[in-house]
């Protein structure tokens, strides 16, 4: 890991030149994979992740069936090569929480009952990382939803809050992560029903609502981008 | 399917409940059941503690040892939590490896004391790269009735209030404190029916779409949250589960840790 | 771990000032957790261990079902603090066989034909740990049925002999079973029924014997302890 | 019932095209779907490149960084391959430790880059008998069409050209390319209705009862096999497989790789 | 259901049998079937024994190699006990990592070695605090027809009698002969219908409902004990089992070990 | 490890003693474990591998269960004592490419049609390994589903070539494994069906020819003695 720098806002821009509230460049691609039953590809800055839902499909073991609804299952996962440090293949403890909160994240938007008995399964895999992953694969992943065709009540749009050097800022990247005091990644559907809450570092309440405003700010703009890319994909948004 | 009739109906009657600004089990929405903490109930470990939270029973033990550190934090020691919940304790815990609900608790638990400073690293680290403390603190769920979290991170500050430093053991001098810089509390806010309510039942768990968890430092700051479960929170909600929980968490932080 | 003391047994008594024929004090709270069906907290001089009871309860997965009697599962699990080291969570090769031994030594007394195709679970947890927690957890497990109301032949009690300094002696503790020559646990049920018999170390047929005795006397004064506890709770033994 | 009674007819009728020297989507025996390869693709791993062969889309990463070399061979780098079969790539892969198929996959693709001598181990030597480069080559299959083996065996080559030795992150001076020595090209021939065919696609997958890889160096000569599936090969079809590879082997390491 | 008749009549039939002194294969009480030990089978071990009792069939290994001793034994040699049930050898057996049954026959014959001081610990010191022999002893068995104890136990003191400390290998001298200072002895007793008998086959065990292992020393004294299953034994039965026990033990020792 | 030896073929002999095309001795023993209901003990030179059939037997769990067939499942596996570092008990990802492939070698053979739904259960246990274990594990296995009375199409049959010091040689040991230069095991049916084929190392075409060719020929002395083996036992070839 590179030593921490002594400032990481220099004349009011962050290191990446980008401004306290601005996002990093977003790519959004519907549709990238031909096994699954929905996809989507994402990258956030140097975050590169891919999503895919397959399902409504049969539930094995069928104890996990619930009779009236489908069940929803988000794996969150990160290949190996995607850190600096290669990370041995697998599940640890982090990304089991990721895909656990994730999941809370998602599963309030889908309309479970369509599909009584039923499982939707949702993969993100993360290709390349620069923080920020687990918002950038909830986005992926509800414009993957949407692209399965599975019937939602809105998208779900992700982005975290960060604050270095004491200053609150949108969408920090890894080195701003690494030396910043917090960070708080939120998912929302519009206009206002936040669906994914965390928070660590030190924020005084004055300091979390200022972040918590601007976070939601940034899912705004997100979820202008998802509608996007499902429009030039469908013609109209979410199939 | 007459079971699943019967929780319908319950739930119903929760809800109606909550509109009209009461609780299953008589409480008021900001009122905690009877907390009870007995530090010390383990002396084989270097700090423990008892917590009970009505009828939710959490064991906190803290193992330390030296170690070596972390490359990147050369002169900090280091902290390992870990949550058990074993069949023991409810009867929808099963036995093996940590499942979800259990790495997440732990981890919740993990960034509190982590993030809020609650130990100060660099007092425990020993030699400079090479030897550091290790604190492991381990949470035994005994008897789950609710509110997991609260209990656990009440548990794990206590415990560390609690233990000592194990220098005899290891020949380094007198055992000390623990360097305890801050004291972290964890105030779990549920929302049913729209209404906000702290320290939820595991009845009242079973039927809340939502719970906000919110962990507060001394200075009255905030050093960690989690949201939990499939539903969705207004920003108002939000706002206004943090005033709750500020106000809950100086009360309980007074009572009993200071 | 500290050094082997000269002798471990001084002018007659033991370290702890012990007789070679008495016990540690003994405590037993029954009923004590609101989940499980039947629970039992037992402390046996700094031994302290957690037992509960669920069932009888549904089994899965149903191969496992016995049609004409109930199967018996116990789970012996020693909490990570509970001992000087560390231990890592989950089961271990010590803890297996000391589940195994322990469910056959409580599985004879449980009328097992009363729940054809259903599970009784024992669980017992060590929180403190100082030799001689497999017996202090039949112990417990015995009065975690029996508030359980799961039907009983009668109450299975249990406990230790160890040879130090060459001679018999009746519960050793940690240091006695460290520094001794031999270790034997046993369970009974009255008047004469063992169903629990392990040993190792080194016993001449005469030692065995007389070790034998003594631990069926240890036996019948935990015996008391556990129907005394029951009668507190219930007014009469076993419910 | 019914689907497997359309398999039956489908594979009937697939049958019958082979039988016609014809494939159901129409490409002749010896032609491969569309490839494409793009290296460089994740800026984290010290090379990669992401295979396309029609729709199956292979990524492969690798990571070099410095470790202890194996006993017997003190003066030599370490080559670790693995495969991931991530459930995002097919309905039909499951989360959990590699299963047979992927370790298969990973063993061939391994023995390909190993006995090729595609690395030179010697030069990957950094202090003889203490520290040598260990080289992970990570296959993370993405979308699964058919014919994976040859798509990762031409990733690793891929990513092994486009990779970098980390010299200056670990302070050993400048970054260098990994030296590089042969070029293995892994070529899987399928048995249809007694035909052989070059790129089974998943569909042709599903009913071969034999499949083998070739694995060819620069020279032309063999540097691995493997047969899979439940069926049986002649000799004669053996030599003619490794006929047909051989000519193709060539054509694509020209073309993607020289 | 018809399958569970039979073996229920089968049941009253050896319960019978047993009340009039006899047994279903004809033995006496006291007699054991067919013993053979081969030492030395596995040329690649240490130390080897293939055991056969019947038609139970058990291949000890031994191993030996120079490891780190414990921390609080510095200056001991270390005895790791494994056994494997592998599906070859029993219907009932499957793959997968140790069940109970495996575990419980690993560490009763690693205590019968250990506890008896079969192994002179303190001569398996290389370097005090830094290396020693690590033994491992481990059990595979082939054919599991009943008393698998007996027979891994005596398995495994016949390999460590045929074991050599492999000092060649590690340039540290000549090879030796493993210092064995006691030779166990494990009994096996099984209860029917009140009566104790020896050596039960796998029929007998399927409805004992309990067994006694008594392992002897050379001098007769007893240095391991384990009952299984789920049955009650009477004071009177424990004792008389071990006189049966420690005659045969004499006898078994003599012919097979000395 | 023994150093590598200067040369691996002395005067047109080999380090044993064998001639370029001459095989191991071998023996064959059949039906030699009570509980399988067949098997056979094989050593290969120094190899020594025992080989049990059980089945046709039911499919836990069920929904592995196929319709109109036999599943088939082979696992090979090492004793931790059979080679000269002591390997950890259970499958490494060595033994599960190779119980595959065995499986691949295998299985063409069984009539599998005769019996749906159930399973022939096929286990490999190597007790001595010297190069060749999977080639003796399948020609155990081939004489093992003999002797439990499998229905077969034929016997499979399976030897190594190698090469070493540039030339081609049969059946080669430990050392020539080693520090040969290439190394291809086959399995065939006779006459000329080949359901094994897996080569490592480094051949030209026409080395390929030469040693498919001599392992061919192996394979055939093979069969010879497996049936020879099952002569003995049954009087007539495979049951």
């Amino acid at each position: 890991m590179k030593d921490k720098p002594e400032k990481l806002i220099v004349k009011g821009k962050r290191l990446d030149g980008r401004k306290m509230d601005e996002l990093r460049p977003i790519k959004i691609e519907v549709g990238v994979l031909k096994r699954a039953d929905g996809s989507c590809y994402m990258e956030l800055g140097e975050n590169k992740v891919m999503a895919a839902v397959y399902g409504p499909r049969e539930v094995h073991p069928r104890h996990l069936q619930e009779a009236t609804k489908a069940i929803i299952r988000y794996r969150y996962n990160m290949a190996s090569f995607s850190v600096e440090e290669r990370k041995r293949p697998g599940p640890d403890r982090r990304s089991v929480e990721i895909s656990k909160v994730s999941r809370d994240a998602i599963e309030p938007v889908i309309i479970k009952e369509c599909f009584p008995k039923a499982a939707v399964d949702i993969f993100v895999e993360v290709l390349q990382a620069d923080a920020g992953t687990r918002t950038a694969g909830i986005n992926a992943a509800s414009v993957a939803l949407a692209d399965a065709g599975i019937p939602m009540k809105g998208l779900v749009s992700s982005c975290a809050v960060g604050k270095i050097d004491g200053q609150i800022v949108l969408d920090p990247m890894k080195e701003e992560d690494n030396y910043g005091e917090a960070d708080m990644p939120i998912a929302m559907v519009m206009p206002d029903k936040i669906t994914l809450l965390q928070m660590d570092g030190c924020f005084t309440q004055d300091e979390f609502k200022q972040a918590f405003e601007l976070a939601k700010k940034g899912c705004e703009q997100i979820y202008e981008m998802q509608r996007q890319a499902l429009i030039e994909k469908y013609g109209v948004e979410g199939k | 399917m007459n079971e699943s009739i019967v929780a319908e109906i319950r739930k119903d009657y929760m809800y109606d409940l909550a509109k009209k600004g009461e609780r299953v089990d008589g409480r008021a929405f900001d009122q905690y059941r009877d907390i009870s903490i007995e530090p010390g109930i383990v002396s084989r470990a270097e700090g423990s503690a008892r917590v009970q939270i009505g009828n939710t029973q959490v064991l906190v033990g803290v193992k330390i040892q030296p170690g070596e550190p972390f490359p990147d934090t050369p002169n900090e020691g280091v902290i390992i939590t870990n949550a058990e919940l074993v069949p023991l304790a409810s009867p929808t815990f099963e036995a093996g490896p940590p499942k979800e609900d259990a790495i997440e608790l732990a981890r919740v638990v993990d960034r509190g004391i982590r993030e809020s400073g609650a130990l100060d690293l660099a007092k425990l680290c020993i030699e400079e790269g090479a030897k550091v403390w290790m604190v492991f603190i381990d949470v035994h769920v005994l008897d789950h009735d609710g509110n997991l979290i609260d209990a656990a991170a009440l548990g794990a500050i206590a415990a560390l209030l609690n233990a000592k430093l194990p220098n005899e053991r290891y020949e380094m001098g007198k055992d000390a404190q623990l360097p305890v810089a801050d004291l972290p509390v964890a105030i779990t806010v549920a929302e049913i029916g729209g209404k906000l309510l702290l320290d939820p039942s595991l009845e009242e768990e079973q039927i809340t779409p939502a719970k906000l968890t919110i962990i507060f430092n001394k200075d009255g700051s905030i050093s960690g949250m989690q949201k939990s479960g499939t539903g969705m929170l207004t920003s108002e909600q939000i706002y206004q589960a943090i005033e709750m929980a500020s106000k809950k968490a100086k009360e309980i932080r007074k009572k009993f840790l200071e």
